[in-house]
């Protein structure tokens, strides 16, 4: 691996730390709030990789621009990231909000239930029951 | 009994299982980066995704859908159905919240939501006069100006959504300014069969599901057309996305049953 | 007629729509649209799997938007839909248990609570959507898509029961988004060398690529994420709770379908886009198919061990569902045609049975509130009808002759032998010996039962109430009667069920002699 | 040369260490929000506009909403001291 490599990968490495550090915090910790937060982070990371997979060095975002005419230019396409990626990461984005408000509700669910979000807790109860 | 997995549900977390899900995890991280050799590098112009479906979409993007944002037209027309699931993910999360926070007395009544001491106070009253307005602009801007700079139905709705929302944390109590959970389910359901009978009706004309060429509107332009479908369903995903978020937050929010 | 493949996925998306809005007027409206459609999803997808094989190649592509997507030759820029005889097969299986699951739960949804029902009815409704579409699409995003629908209301059905079904249903949304974020990665690194991400298109770009590291990567994710989806072994702690705590209602249409639809999913991507002639990626994906098989050996005698040390019935029936799902995964991994034709035969048994299983339970909690099996005590005599359908699906599910069971067993076996793999035979023979046990314990308490009754405490498993007669609502028996005849037909039909069907399910390059 | 999006990434891997060390929920979701900003950015930086609006509106308004609404209903704000998670990712 030269250093060339590296630098043109560095992206990558560090969305993989990014995503081993949610999923670290995904089963260390014991609250299961902050579970719900890893989740998030590991989610986040995803979008990162797929975005940095979609970026051209130097090239514009990817909506069309006029000219004087204000008529839309045409343009070729290396000089427009990647707009594929864009999209399917707006889907995901949206599949992680839906999650997290679903994971929400189930929380306050369980709080009432539990009266915590301790794992300890709610196993204390459990085993009560 | 249950059975346990570290950390979900285990006895707290013992160092044990700690240190053999950061192995575990370490060795997944290595072989992300040991694969990664495989991947383009970031910034290449000339690198596999960019030159087989992509540069397809930049090149063509405009004249076939009319729409300059090439984002916006791979995610509503070219890639079109896939953005329905989306917009289906967003309600079922919202169906999901009614059903497991209570639906049946908040669906009915006049809201009651849970925040006995909101933020508020004279001078945030009057910011959030002064504020909503404009969100509410703003968000119509960014549905309807999606087409040509950054921005759709997804974000448009959220925008909608932040301003009940801001009203609601503000204000408190009782003040759910007329829009109720209800309101929200019928916008939202309203919004998503827009996109889906947008889907339906050129069925009817001969093109396939989706093909918004097929709409029966007095445009003769094919691209113009499919540009009109792209803004009806954008309109269609805003109020979902504004329904849904509303009920999520008054779900969240609500009194227990 | 053209749009068929089309109207599979818009009539419950449809109707999902305007469920939960009509049921603020009239829940029993809700209810009667959600029939219809389901009923007309059924006939779409019955019928698309009808047109598809008279095609040739037996493969109907429907593009949506009128944007290309097949791949002869052009760019897909568009999403697609294929139906084949297995796709086809398994729509109309997965429509038609959606339909028995509406009307099943008919008699348990009260009406009075009438906005509550509308949104049950609403996300059934996604639910059966978000199968239906994971089988029958031809693009690896929408299939995410779809994953997600049919997830996420999942998890929200599954804990529609309250306290312990939340804290269960949590721990599968955790489980499931680390599962989807798995695919996810995967599927970027597949369409970074690719460059696409339609199934027809990734398979022949796939072939050119060398890169045998980055391949195994994205196969290996992928094929964790799937297999955790379905709970086989190490990855199954998920599904205990959840079935153990999830309403009954609901239960039987998602432990008959979710695993087989997945279960699908891993064998298109290994058999439809890896299994390329001579190609790197049919080489690496080889391989990770041969651990496959070791796990799935593996965990189907682990399955039904774990099965055999459980008290609460539906705790048993999830364990089982680990074992049986692995023996179809063992199935894909062997991959010569008899164990192909053995796991598809033991899928669409496995779905009628343990749907008709857990019906079964449903019902005889629904009438004497017993969950665990020493209440279960000779409640076979006093509800017959139930007893009896329980009977012949466990006897399924162990493989006993003239059942479905019997025979994808016997082709799974013959697979094994063919390829001469010893250790595949020895696990398939032990896992069904155990699951005899295990199911023999419990048909014993049903008929035969314990004569003290004494020595049980009474805990959340409920003591057993008194009732003479069975007495069962007519939508509760009939969902019942049609599974096992289903079942039956499975076993007595086989051959016509593989000369007809099976057959014609084969990737190419895996030839059929009977 | 300074790359910007690295630098973003590299403050993001701070905040998700910080989400997952601080002790206050409240805290950890304020990161969360600093969290969900930084990516945005790293999506300006990328040119990827479209999804850093999403980002901003969804991740780092309604997302951060939602848990403090979450924290507020439950009323668990400070995790024990024995429960802090130790010898995370130190990146």
């Amino acid at each position: 691996m030269t250093i060339n490599m590296v630098y043109g990968h560095l992206e990558y490495y560090l969305v993989a730390i990014l995503l081993v550090m949610g999923l670290y915090g995904m089963i260390a910790s014991t609250n299961l709030m902050r579970k719900v937060m890893a989740m998030n982070i590991m989610q986040v990371a995803v979008i990162v990789f797929f975005i940095s997979l979609a970026s051209k060095q130097g090239a514009m975002a990817p909506v069309l621009p006029l000219d004087e005419n204000h008529h839309v230019k045409s343009v070729l396409a290396h000089e427009v990231v990647n707009p594929l990626p864009h999209a399917l990461m707006l889907t995901a984005i949206v599949v992680s909000v839906a999650t997290t408000g679903l994971a929400l509700a189930l929380l306050i669910r369980i709080n009432r239930h539990f009266g915590s979000l301790e794992e300890s807790v709610i196993l204390e109860k459990m085993v009560k029951e | 009994m249950t059975e346990r997995i570290p950390g979900v549900l285990g006895e707290g977390v013992s160092t044990r299982t700690r240190w053999a899900s950061l192995v575990l995890l370490g060795l997944f991280g290595a072989l992300m980066i040991a694969a990664s050799p495989g991947l383009p590098r970031v910034g290449d112009a000339n690198s596999v995704p960019a030159n087989h479906v992509a540069d397809y979409y930049i090149e063509k993007g405009y004249e076939q859908t009319g729409v300059p944002n090439i984002v916006t037209a791979v995610l509503a027309d070219y890639r079109g159905y896939d953005t329905m699931g989306e917009t289906t993910v967003i309600f079922v999360a919202g169906l999901s919240c009614l059903l497991i926070l209570g639906t049946q007395r908040t669906l009915r009544r006049v809201e009651e939501l849970d925040l006995d001491s909101p933020f508020g106070s004279v001078v945030l009253d009057l910011g959030c006069r002064l504020l909503v307005p404009f969100i509410l602009l703003f968000a119509l801007y960014v549905v309807f100006h999606g087409h040509s700079s950054p921005g759709g139905g997804f974000q448009g709705g959220t925008f909608l959504a932040a301003a009940a929302i801001l009203i609601r944390l503000v204000r408190g109590k009782g003040e759910s300014w007329g829009f109720s959970r209800r309101q929200a389910l019928i916008v939202a359901s309203i919004g998503g069969s827009l996109y889906v009978w947008i889907g339906i009706i050129p069925m009817f004309y001969g093109k396939q599901f989706l093909d918004y060429s097929g709409l029966p509107l007095a445009v003769t332009d094919i691209p113009h057309l499919r540009a009109y479908g792209t803004l009806g369903i954008e309109l269609g995903v805003a109020l979902t996305v504004m329904g849904v978020l509303i009920i999520i937050f008054d779900c969240l929010l609500g009194k227990e049953e | 007629m053209r749009h068929l493949p089309a109207l599979i996925i818009a009539i419950p998306l449809a109707s999902a729509w305007i469920v939960p809005l009509t049921s603020l007027v009239s829940a029993w409206l809700a209810r009667l649209i959600s029939i219809t459609a389901l009923m007309f999803t059924t006939l779409a997808c019955y019928g698309s799997l009808k047109h598809a094989m008279t095609l040739p190649g037996m493969r109907w592509s429907y593009t949506f938007g009128g944007w290309e997507a097949s791949s002869h030759g052009g760019i897909p820029i568009g999403i697609e839909h294929v139906i084949d005889p297995v796709s086809g097969a398994l729509a109309t299986l997965v429509a038609a248990l959606a339909l028995l699951t509406v009307l099943y739960s008919g008699p348990q949804i009260p009406l009075r609570r009438q906005v509550r029902s509308g949104v049950y009815h609403g996300l059934l409704l996604t639910l059966t959507t978000g199968l239906l579409g994971m089988t029958i699409t031809g693009d690896l995003f929408n299939l995410y898509v779809f994953l997600e629908i049919t997830a996420l209301s999942a998890y929200a059905l599954l804990a529609k029961t309250g306290n312990r079904a939340t804290l269960a249903s949590l721990r599968y949304i955790l489980v499931g988004t680390v599962a989807a974020t798995f695919y996810l990665i995967g599927l970027g690194h597949l369409y970074a060398v690719t460059g696409t991400l339609n199934m027809a298109d990734l398979s022949v770009r796939l072939s050119q690529v060398q890169d045998s590291r980055l391949i195994g990567f994205a196969l290996i994710l992928i094929t964790l994420a799937l297999l955790t989806k379905m709970a086989v072994f190490p990855f199954h702690s998920w599904q205990s709770d959840v079935y153990t705590y999830a309403p009954p209602m609901v239960i039987p249409f998602i432990a008959g379908t979710m695993s087989k639809v997945v279960a699908y999913t891993l064998f298109r991507l290994f058999y439809t886009i890896c299994f390329v002639d001579g190609s790197v990626a049919h080489h690496v994906a080889r391989q990770v198919l041969d651990v496959v098989g070791v796990v799935a050996a593996i965990s189907l005698v682990a399955g039904s061990v774990l099965a055999i040390a459980q008290k609460d019935v539906r705790r048993m029936l999830a364990y089982s569902s680990t074992s049986q799902i692995s023996a179809v995964a063992l199935g894909l991994a062997i991959g010569n045609a008899s164990a192909l034709i053995g796991a598809f035969t033991l899928a669409a048994n496995h779905a009628f049975a343990k749907a008709c299983l857990f019906v079964a339970v449903g019902n005889f909690h629904h009438r004497s509130g017993a969950q665990n099996i020493e209440y279960l005590d000779r409640l076979g005599i006093r509800m017959p009808l139930t007893g009896i359908a329980f009977t012949i699906a466990a006897l399924s599910i162990m493989g006993l002759p003239p059942t479905g069971g019997f025979f994808g067993k016997w082709y799974l076996l013959s697979g094994a032998v063919e390829k001469r793999a010893w250790g595949y035979v020895l696990a398939i023979v032990v896992g069904s010996l155990l699951s005899a046990v295990y199911f023999a314990r419990v048909i014993e308490r049903l008929y035969v039962g314990s004569f003290d009754g004494t020595g049980h405490s009474p805990s959340r498993g409920g003591t057993p109430r008194k009732f003479s007669k069975e007495n069962l609502p007519f939508l509760m028996v009939a969902p019942m009667a049609i599974l096992v005849i289903f079942t039956i037909l499975v076993g007595f039909y086989n051959y016509d069920l593989v000369s007809g069907l099976l057959q014609y399910m084969l990737p190419a390059g895996v030839e059929w002699k009977s | 040369m300074l790359r910007l999006d690295i630098l973003f990434i590299v403050l993001m891997i701070a905040c998700a260490w910080g989400i997952l060390n601080v002790k206050s929920h409240i805290s950890a979701v304020v990161i969360f929000g600093a969290f969900s900003f930084f990516s945005c950015t790293f999506f300006v930086v990328t040119g990827a506009l479209d999804v850093a609006f999403t980002e901003a509106a969804v991740g780092a308004v309604i997302t951060t909403v939602y848990f403090m609404l979450a924290i507020y209903k439950t009323g668990e704000n400070v995790v024990p001291v024995r429960r802090k998670v130790r010898g995370g990712p130190n990146p």
